[in-house]
């Protein structure tokens, strides 16, 4: 890799994440090393402690390519995500959650009080008898005290801020990152707002499994997956995969593994709401031509929702579950 | 009409409660069916509420579930979606895929929070013109009764 | 069996010698010699029976004289037959006498008795008899229909020919086979139908099973139907090709359904009238001389059941006559729309009666008078010269009684009461006429919805077949190449279906002489960049448009099978495929639009 | 049972029935015939049961009929060899006691021949039977119907067994050389029948037993098969194995229950034995009969109504032309023989042809049954040797007419038989002179008319009942016989014409000729053959309004001899019309007690018949009761 002029700088944040993408920057093994000899690491609270201070220190535009993971949760995670765009001469969404919500952004399905309720409530793991929930400002011993606001809804970060690339995956894969990493440095990037290291096509380009054209009768729910046969399209077998509408790139990892995709690279190139392309995919091939039994068959697949929006849910047309009674409360 | 008509025209009665809520509905219509049924009704000079608003697509296995999610999401209180009677479909079986298709996207939709009645499924031959406008009429009163679904005020920061 | 292996006989007939093939009965020999036997109980097309006795000829073999059935016996080598000797005129005098104590009535004893000199008989009489027991009805019924629908009962003198059980037999094809063969006329088909016939012909169907589908026809060569042919009902029967000298009749001859590949289809499939038996107030179906507007062009026709004369169920000339419009149109209760061709030919009915019955009283009870078209309106004013009474109402019942008090009856109990309103002067009406005619609507065929449903079709809200646009593609249909013209389109008259007719085949024409058809460019297109090859296109194409490009491990679109539903653009997990004029960005944009 | 498989196995089977039956040193034979029931005979079988409870030494048979009904019930005793007659339940513990404990013969239980005349004892000894030659109704009172085994203690089955051995072609020969003749009527040769059935082209061929008796007061078919029914089984497989026969039937007229059980029961046996059913006696023969129940109509004797019958059809006639062993059941060759003429064939394979033709005449071998019934002393079932005269039948073993009036007529051939006169007597009786004088053999009903029969009600009779019977196809059939009846009615009501006698002659021969079934042809026999013998007393009911019989009532009158009336009042009575009163004592004249009113007279005879000094007049012409009161003296 061609040495650029200046060494990059380079950053990496996490939000609403569980801190598997900060491990996968390092699954591309010992080219971490050639990454530090590219670049200097100038925020990475991961690995070291840096402070806000420090960052809002920086110059705008200072820190060259910020690798921007998680979801945006609460209102830290909002004020960093600005923060950083400010900083960042480009800023890229790393991972599932921060480009599309990932798996936090399921929490879409729930209004913050029910989340509330299961965390600081109702879990068995908990005590808490006097119900006290966090709340944004606390006042001890005469100091205030400040919290971040949990926000209602858990959005992706190009709905905060812009964003110039996305890498895809929950988490990105070796190669993902790695061909991501080799663009930025090499500098023959695409066009800005662009998904970088990923493929343009679906996981079926690079799942080695068959596709019959054979239609479906019934849908198998994960443990009934017995031993499927390695070499047809799962799909085709009952499993409900959602490869063909996942944006290419991970290499069918899962799919290797006998298990079906679940989608974290998010839709494919010319689709918005990947949940709702797989609900139209699913539905076309379907084997009855009797209405009663479409119905049953459909009846067999258990929380759709949750199935077809496992990651994506912030890049969804639908964006969350809808608050009942929100609207008089907003008002 | 005449309700809304009155309602603009004088601004006193907005303040009034008994002002209707007017649900926008959206209805994707096969052309060679519900849509020709459409046609015919206007031509039969059938009466049915004017909420919905029609977008004609070549067979309602057209309607990608998403138009439905960004229908919703754009500000629409019910989606209809109409074609041929099973086994009848212009287009031998499109009407299937649809069928399953609406089934798979009402049961996830109702994960999302949303009642049963704002998307609705119908088979409306060409020659069903009463059957069209009944529908029509039905589900405007059932949305109406839901009332407004203003999806972005679930989400949109105030 | 070969003719050689038959063996031939010697005989000698009423003197003259002849031979017979071995197993002919006396009878065939002798008809074949143009010698009269007579017969009673024989038929040639059931087995011979013995039974009347009337066919004893008197035959020598051997030396040995005997008395025998001509009709059963089979003639034997060296044979003398006498068919009129002494001996046996006066065995057939003496059976027909005997035959005459019972039938005196009966015309064919008669005849045959007096034949022979016997006009009387000297044995004691009993009250004639009309069947005489010879058993052809219960043969031909068991033999050549095969219905098994009649049998004797009882025996001796008290035997009688019944169906089984005295009751209506349920094996009896109605085929009227016994009634022929009847000699006497006991046997008489009656029409149990809830429709008292008015003429018989119409009641029993269409005449006999082979018969010239219509006066000239062409080709002019019978058909058997199917329906009503006892072979092809029982098996049974097959006479006709006994009797068919060219051996023309072919019952293996099947419907046979052929399959046409054509680019363009004129449906004009027609109507139905409306059966009057729905509205039962008019009385059709219970009342003798209601009759619809289609039996009295039957009736009025010149090789019609009646010759062209225009007469009531009992023959009588009517000499008043009510024409009642708009029956099963203009009405909330059947259709609502106009038939459009029932007040014209409303009006050349009372023109046709006015020929046929001069002096006669007609009247036409109309809603209104709609009389649009070249030369209609002049008709009507010269039907209003001609003296017809045009009442302006519609007549509201059919009755054999008066209803309305104010009404006088007239002294005959064949008459029918028309009740209506005669708007113009006001005040409800009762017509006492002797014949009701009810100018029946047009109403879409009986199979109009299956056609519809095989040709993908539409029909409009009465069941015609539903046009492109009424205004400017009324020939059209939704689906391209299928034209639809006249009645099953609408109600229309014959100018009008004839102008459509030629309209929708020049329609069908140019898209013949134009060779090549042009397609609404909606078609879907694979983006070859995007699509994976996941292959889910493939299996929701119900026109099998979508190929697989192994090479490319694309799917590729076939533009002329593509029939541009845009189910495969739904289903394309990975957006991959885009249907013209119907993407994804135009419908959002609609949508969008829409929702403002 | 194992089923017998060979000739040998049948007569060491036979040799164990015979140790068998031979172990009771006494047997006792009830007639169990159907007169003899009518009589009592089932009463009488369970007091001999009760009595014989337990006795191993007596065989108790219940046989078919010994024929000699007049006096039933008949028990034969042997070996004492006695016969007693009008035997009642009381008589049972002495018959026991004495004859069966002690060998004794009660005197009061024997046949009598008049009124204190003879006493016979034994069997062979009483007239009625030591004139007849028993073949078929042989062993009638030896054995047990019900029991094949004393059938074949008796011989059974070894005519099957030899005739199983010998060809086809042998067993055709012998019956053709026995010039056995059809016993149902027509006397056709059976051989020359079986033969032509053998050859007649059809791929199955039918064994038909017609035991269809519909004669008034013909009981031989029935008593034959009620006595011995494996005679009649053995006699048709016969007949299968000459003619190649595929399966048999039966017809029996359901008017014949016992006889219907009594052959069932012997088919089961038979099958069971082996001698129906599949390889007969290991011969390759497949063969078994059906049973098949006749409605009751008389014209279902006639083959090809039979036939229709046996086919499920209606039992009408057909044109028959081509002749039943050719077309027959099916339209496929039957051979049709009635029960007697089966009966007969195993005692042909048995003894032979030659010894067959010893008996009878040269054309008309063998024997007949006849059942001898009317105005004769001797009433029963009687089996002849053909050739026997009238006379020998109706005098010798009938014992002459009844009450010692005179003979008048004998109606042979059932009601299409004919009216032979006494001029008639000496005539041999066969099947040939028979039709010759003008009546038939037919199956062997003879019924005897003394004087005091009117022949033309006899001839209205018949042909009243042939209408009845006429199944109506063919005209000259139908209405035919109708006139006929019509004007016999009008001759025996006093009302006939001069010309009714040619009138009827004129028709019974035009339904002779022409009608289509033997019932037809022979109709008119009655009549025809009245008229022959008769015309004199057809005269007289014409001219005279005289009926000589005292029978027609129209020209009867009953009137009282006052010379031989008491006064007794009985007549009074059973008078249903009180037509009887007694004269007031100022009107009597003569001794005149009792005065019949002839214009209420109803003629019912109940006076005649309880009046105990027979002081019950017939008058013919009838006459009025004054007149007869006037001309009481001169009439007497």
């Amino acid at each position: 890799m061609e040495q650029p002029k200046e060494k990059l700088k380079l950053g990496v944040y996490w939000a609403a994440s569980c801190g598997g993408c900060d491990i996968s920057m390092l699954e591309i093994g010992e080219k971490i090393l050639t990454v530090d000899s590219l670049a200097d690491i100038v925020l990475w609270p991961c690995i070291a402690d840096f402070k806000y201070k420090d960052v809002k220190a920086y110059p705008d535009k200072y820190i060259d390519v910020m690798f921007f993971n998680g979801a945006i949760r609460n209102s830290e995670a909002e004020e960093i995500a600005h923060l950083l765009r400010e900083k960042s001469k480009i800023l890229i969404a790393y991972g599932s959650c921060s480009y599309e919500g990932g798996i936090p952004a399921l929490a879409n399905f729930y209004s913050k009080q029910e989340i509330f309720d299961r965390a600081y409530h109702e879990s068995q793991s908990t005590v808490n008898p006097d119900r006290i929930e966090p709340k944004t400002k606390h006042t001890e011993n005469g100091y205030e005290l400040y919290l971040p606001e949990f926000w209602e809804t858990v959005r992706k970060l190009s709905d905060i801020v812009d964003v110039d690339y996305f890498i895809p995956g929950c988490p990105p894969a070796e190669n993902t990152t790695w061909s991501a990493i080799e663009a930025i440095v090499s500098g023959q990037l695409p066009p800005v707002g662009s998904i970088i290291g990923a493929g343009n096509k679906s996981v079926c380009d690079e799942c080695p499994r068959e596709r019959k054209e054979t239609k479906i009768k019934r849908f198998k729910r994960p443990h009934e997956y017995v031993a499927p046969d390695p070499e047809q399209c799962l799909l085709e077998q009952g499993i409900i995969c959602l490869g063909p509408a996942t944006r290419s790139g991970c290499e069918a990892r899962c799919i290797n593994s006998g298990m079906p995709c679940r989608g974290c690279y998010g839709p494919c190139a010319d689709v918005y709401d990947q949940g709702a392309k797989m609900i139209s995919a699913i539905g076309s091939v379907l084997e009855s031509e009797d209405g009663e039994e479409i119905q049953r068959v459909i009846d067999e697949i258990m929380d759709p929702a949750g199935l077809f929006y496992r990651f994506s849910m912030s890049h969804s047309y639908l964006l969350r579950r809808r608050l009942v009674g929100a609207k008089e409360e907003m008002k | 009409m005449a309700d809304i008509t009155t309602a603009e025209k004088s601004p006193a009665k907005l303040t009034k409660e008994v002002v209707r809520f007017e649900p926008r509905i959206i209805g994707f219509l096969c052309w060679w069916c519900s849509y020709a049924a459409s046609d015919m009704a206007g031509t039969s000079r059938l009466k049915y509420p004017p909420n919905v608003s029609i977008i004609r697509v070549m067979c309602s296995s057209r309607v990608d579930p998403a138009f439905v999610m960004r229908a919703f999401a754009e500000g629409a209180d019910g989606v209809l979606i109409a074609g041929c009677h099973l086994g009848e479909c212009h287009y031998v079986s499109g009407n299937y895929k649809t069928a399953a298709r609406i089934s798979l996207l009402k049961k996830t939709l109702a994960q999302f929070g949303f009642e049963d009645d704002r998307i609705r499924l119908e088979w409306i031959s060409a020659g069903e013109i009463r059957k069209f406008s009944k529908v029509i009429t039905d589900m405007t009163e059932k949305v109406r009764n839901l009332g407004p679904l203003n999806w972005r005020e679930n989400f949109e920061p105030k | 069996m070969e003719e050689t292996s038959v063996k031939m006989l010697k005989l000698t007939i009423d003197g003259i010698e002849t031979e017979a093939r071995e197993g002919e009965t006396i009878l065939q020999v002798a008809e074949r010699l143009m010698i009269d036997i007579p017969t009673l109980c024989h038929w040639k097309f059931v087995k011979p029976y013995g039974a009347c006795r009337i066919c004893t000829v008197e035959i020598e073999v051997h030396g040995k004289t005997r008395m025998v059935p001509s009709c059963s016996y089979k003639v034997r080598d060296g044979m003398v037959v006498k068919t009129r000797s002494e001996e046996v005129i006066k065995h057939r005098k003496m059976l027909l006498e005997l035959m005459l104590a019972r039938h005196s009535q009966v015309e064919v004893v008669r005849k045959l008795a007096h034949e022979y000199g016997v006009d009387t008989t000297r044995f004691e009489e009993m009250p004639s008899e009309q069947c005489i027991n010879c058993g052809l009805c219960v043969r031909v019924c068991d033999e050549v229909v095969g219905a098994n629908a009649l049998t004797f009962v009882k025996r001796g003198t008290e035997r009688y020919v019944s169906t089984p059980f005295e009751g209506e037999a349920e094996s009896c094809i109605a085929c009227g086979a016994c009634a022929y063969v009847c000699p006497t006329g006991h046997i008489t088909v009656q029409d149990i139908r809830d429709r008292k016939y008015v003429f018989s012909e119409l009641a029993l169907g269409p005449t006999t099973p082979i018969h010239i589908p219509f006066a000239a026809a062409i080709p002019g060569i019978p058909v058997i139907d199917s329906h009503t042919c006892i072979h092809m009902q029982t098996g049974g029967c097959g006479i006709c090709s006994k009797v068919c000298e060219p051996d023309a009749i072919d019952y293996e001859m099947q419907d046979t359904f052929e399959e046409m590949e054509v680019g363009s289809i004129i449906l004009a499939t027609g109507y139905k009238t409306f059966d009057p038996k729905r509205a039962e107030q008019y009385g059709y179906g219970r009342l003798d001389n209601v009759i619809t507007s289609l039996e009295f062009e039957h009736m009025s026709h010149a090789s019609g059941p009646t010759g062209g004369a225009f007469v009531k169920a009992d023959g009588s000339e009517p000499k008043s006559v009510a024409i009642l419009h708009c029956i099963g149109s203009r009405d909330k209760n059947y259709n609502e729309y106009c038939s459009r061709v029932c007040c014209m030919y409303s009006l050349k009915i009372a023109h046709l009666i006015r020929e046929k019955v001069p002096d006669a009283d007609i009247y036409e009870l109309y809603i209104d008078m709609r009389c649009p078209g070249s030369g209609y309106e002049e008709f009507y004013n010269r039907l209003l010269e001609e003296g017809v009474h045009f009442i302006r109402g519609k007549g509201v019942e059919v009755s054999q009684m008066p209803t309305l008090a104010t009404t006088t009856p007239v002294a005959s109990n064949s008459k029918l009461y028309v009740k209506c309103e005669d708007t113009l002067l006001g005040m409800p009406r009762e017509l006492p006429v002797d014949m009701v005619i009810l100018s029946v609507g047009l109403e879409p065929a009986a199979d109009a919805e299956e056609v519809a449903r095989v040709f993908k079709i539409s029909s409009k809200a009465d069941g015609f077949f539903m046009e492109k646009h009424p205004k400017l593609a009324p020939i059209d249909t939704l689906s391209d190449g299928i034209f639809i013209a006249g009645c099953a389109q609408g109600p229309k008259d014959i100018p009008d279906s004839v102008a459509q007719g030629a309209a929708a085949a020049a329609a069908a024409m140019s898209l013949i002489d134009a060779g090549e058809v042009a397609l609404e460019p909606i078609t879907s297109v694979v983006d070859e960049e995007v699509c994976t090859g996941c292959k889910t296109c493939l299996v929701v194409c119900p026109y099998g448009a979508i190929s697989f490009d192994e090479e490319k491990h694309v799917s590729v679109i076939n533009d002329a099978l593509c029939k541009a539903c845009g189910c495969c653009v739904a289903a394309c997990p990975s957006g991959a495929i885009t249907q013209r004029g119907f993407d994804d960005t135009q419908i959002e944009a609609e949508l969008a639009a829409l929702l403002m | 049972m194992p089923k017998i498989e060979t000739a040998e196995q049948v007569k060491r089977f036979q040799e164990h029935c015979k140790s068998a039956l031979d172990r009771f040193p006494i047997v006792v034979s009830l007639c169990n015939g159907t007169a003899c029931c009518a009589m009592g005979a089932k009463e009488l079988a369970a007091a001999f049961e009760k009595e014989l409870a337990g006795d191993e030494s007596v065989k108790f048979i219940k046989s078919g009929c010994h024929g000699f009904c007049e006096v039933g019930p008949l028990v034969v005793v042997r070996p004492l060899d006695v016969v007693y007659q009008r035997v009642k339940p009381d008589d049972v513990p002495e018959i026991v006691d004495r004859s069966l404990r002690h060998n004794e013969v009660i005197d009061r239980l024997l046949y009598r021949f008049g009124d204190g005349g003879k006493v016979f004892a034994k069997e062979g000894e009483i007239p009625f039977y030591s004139n007849q030659s028993k073949v078929v109704l042989a062993l009638n009172s030896l054995i047990d119907p019900y029991s094949i085994d004393d059938y074949l203690a008796y011989g059974g089955y070894s005519a099957l067994a030899r005739a199983l051995e010998m060809t086809p072609d042998a067993v055709l020969k012998e019956i053709t050389d026995a010039n056995l003749r059809g016993r149902g009527g027509g006397g056709f040769d059976a051989g020359r029948k079986w033969n032509s059935c053998r050859t007649a082209a059809g791929e199955r061929r039918h064994i038909v037993c017609n035991a269809d008796e519909g004669d008034p007061g013909a009981f031989m078919d029935e008593s034959i098969l009620e006595g011995n029914p494996h005679s009649v089984i053995e006699g048709m497989v016969i007949g299968a194995w000459a003619i190649g026969g595929d399966d048999g039937f039966i017809y029996i007229r359901n008017e014949y229950p016992r006889a219907l059980k009594a052959f069932g029961n012997a088919l089961k046996q038979a099958r069971e034995y082996g001698f129906l059913g599949e390889n007969i006696l290991s011969s390759g023969l497949d063969f078994d009969i059906k049973v098949s129940r006749g409605g009751g109509a008389f014209v279902c004797g006639e083959s090809s109504a039979l036939f229709r019958s046996l086919e499920g059809e209606v039992g009408e006639p057909r044109a028959k032309y081509v002749h039943s062993v050719e077309r027959g059941y099916r339209d496929e060759p039957t051979n049709l023989n009635n029960v007697e003429t089966w009966a007969n064939v195993p005692h042909i394979i048995n003894r032979g042809a030659e010894w067959f033709r010893s008996t009878g005449t040269k054309d008309s071998p063998g024997t007949k049954v006849f059942s001898l019934v009317g105005k004769v002393e001797n009433t029963g079932l009687i089996e002849v040797p053909m050739g026997i005269t009238l006379r020998e039948i109706i005098f010798d073993i009938g014992g002459g007419i009844k009450g010692g009036k005179n003979f008048k007529a004998v109606q042979t051939g059932g009601p299409s038989g004919g009216c032979l006169p006494a001029s008639s007597l000496d005539l041999p009786v066969d099947f040939d002179v028979l039709t010759r004088a003008g009546s038939m053999m037919g199956s062997g009903g003879m019924i005897v008319m003394d004087e005091e029969t009117c022949v033309v009600d006899v001839a209205k009779y018949f042909t009243d009942f042939l209408i009845e019977e006429s199944c109506g196809k063919c005209l000259p059939c139908r209405e035919g016989l109708m006139h006929m009846s019509g004007i016999l009615h009008r001759i025996t009501e006093g009302k006939g014409k001069p010309e009714d006698l040619r009138r009827l002659v004129k028709l019974g021969d035009a339904v002779a000729a022409a009608s289509l079934c033997g019932l037809g042809v022979s109709a008119p026999n009655p009549v025809l053959s009245s008229i022959r013998y008769f015309e004199d007393e057809y005269l007289a009911h014409i001219n005279e309004h005289r009926c000589p019989g005292s029978v027609c009532s129209a020209l009867i009158s009953y009137h009282i001899d006052p010379a031989m009336c008491t006064g007794c009042g009985t007549c009074e009575k059973v008078c249903p019309v009180d037509a009887i009163k007694p004269v007031p004592d100022e009107e009597r004249k003569d001794g005149l007690l009792r005065e019949i009113d002839a214009d209420v007279c109803e003629k019912c005879s109940a006076c005649k018949e309880v009046c105990p000094e027979e002081a019950i007049v017939v008058e013919s012409p009838a006459v009025t009761t004054e007149h007869y009161r006037e001309n009481v003296t001169e009439m007497r």
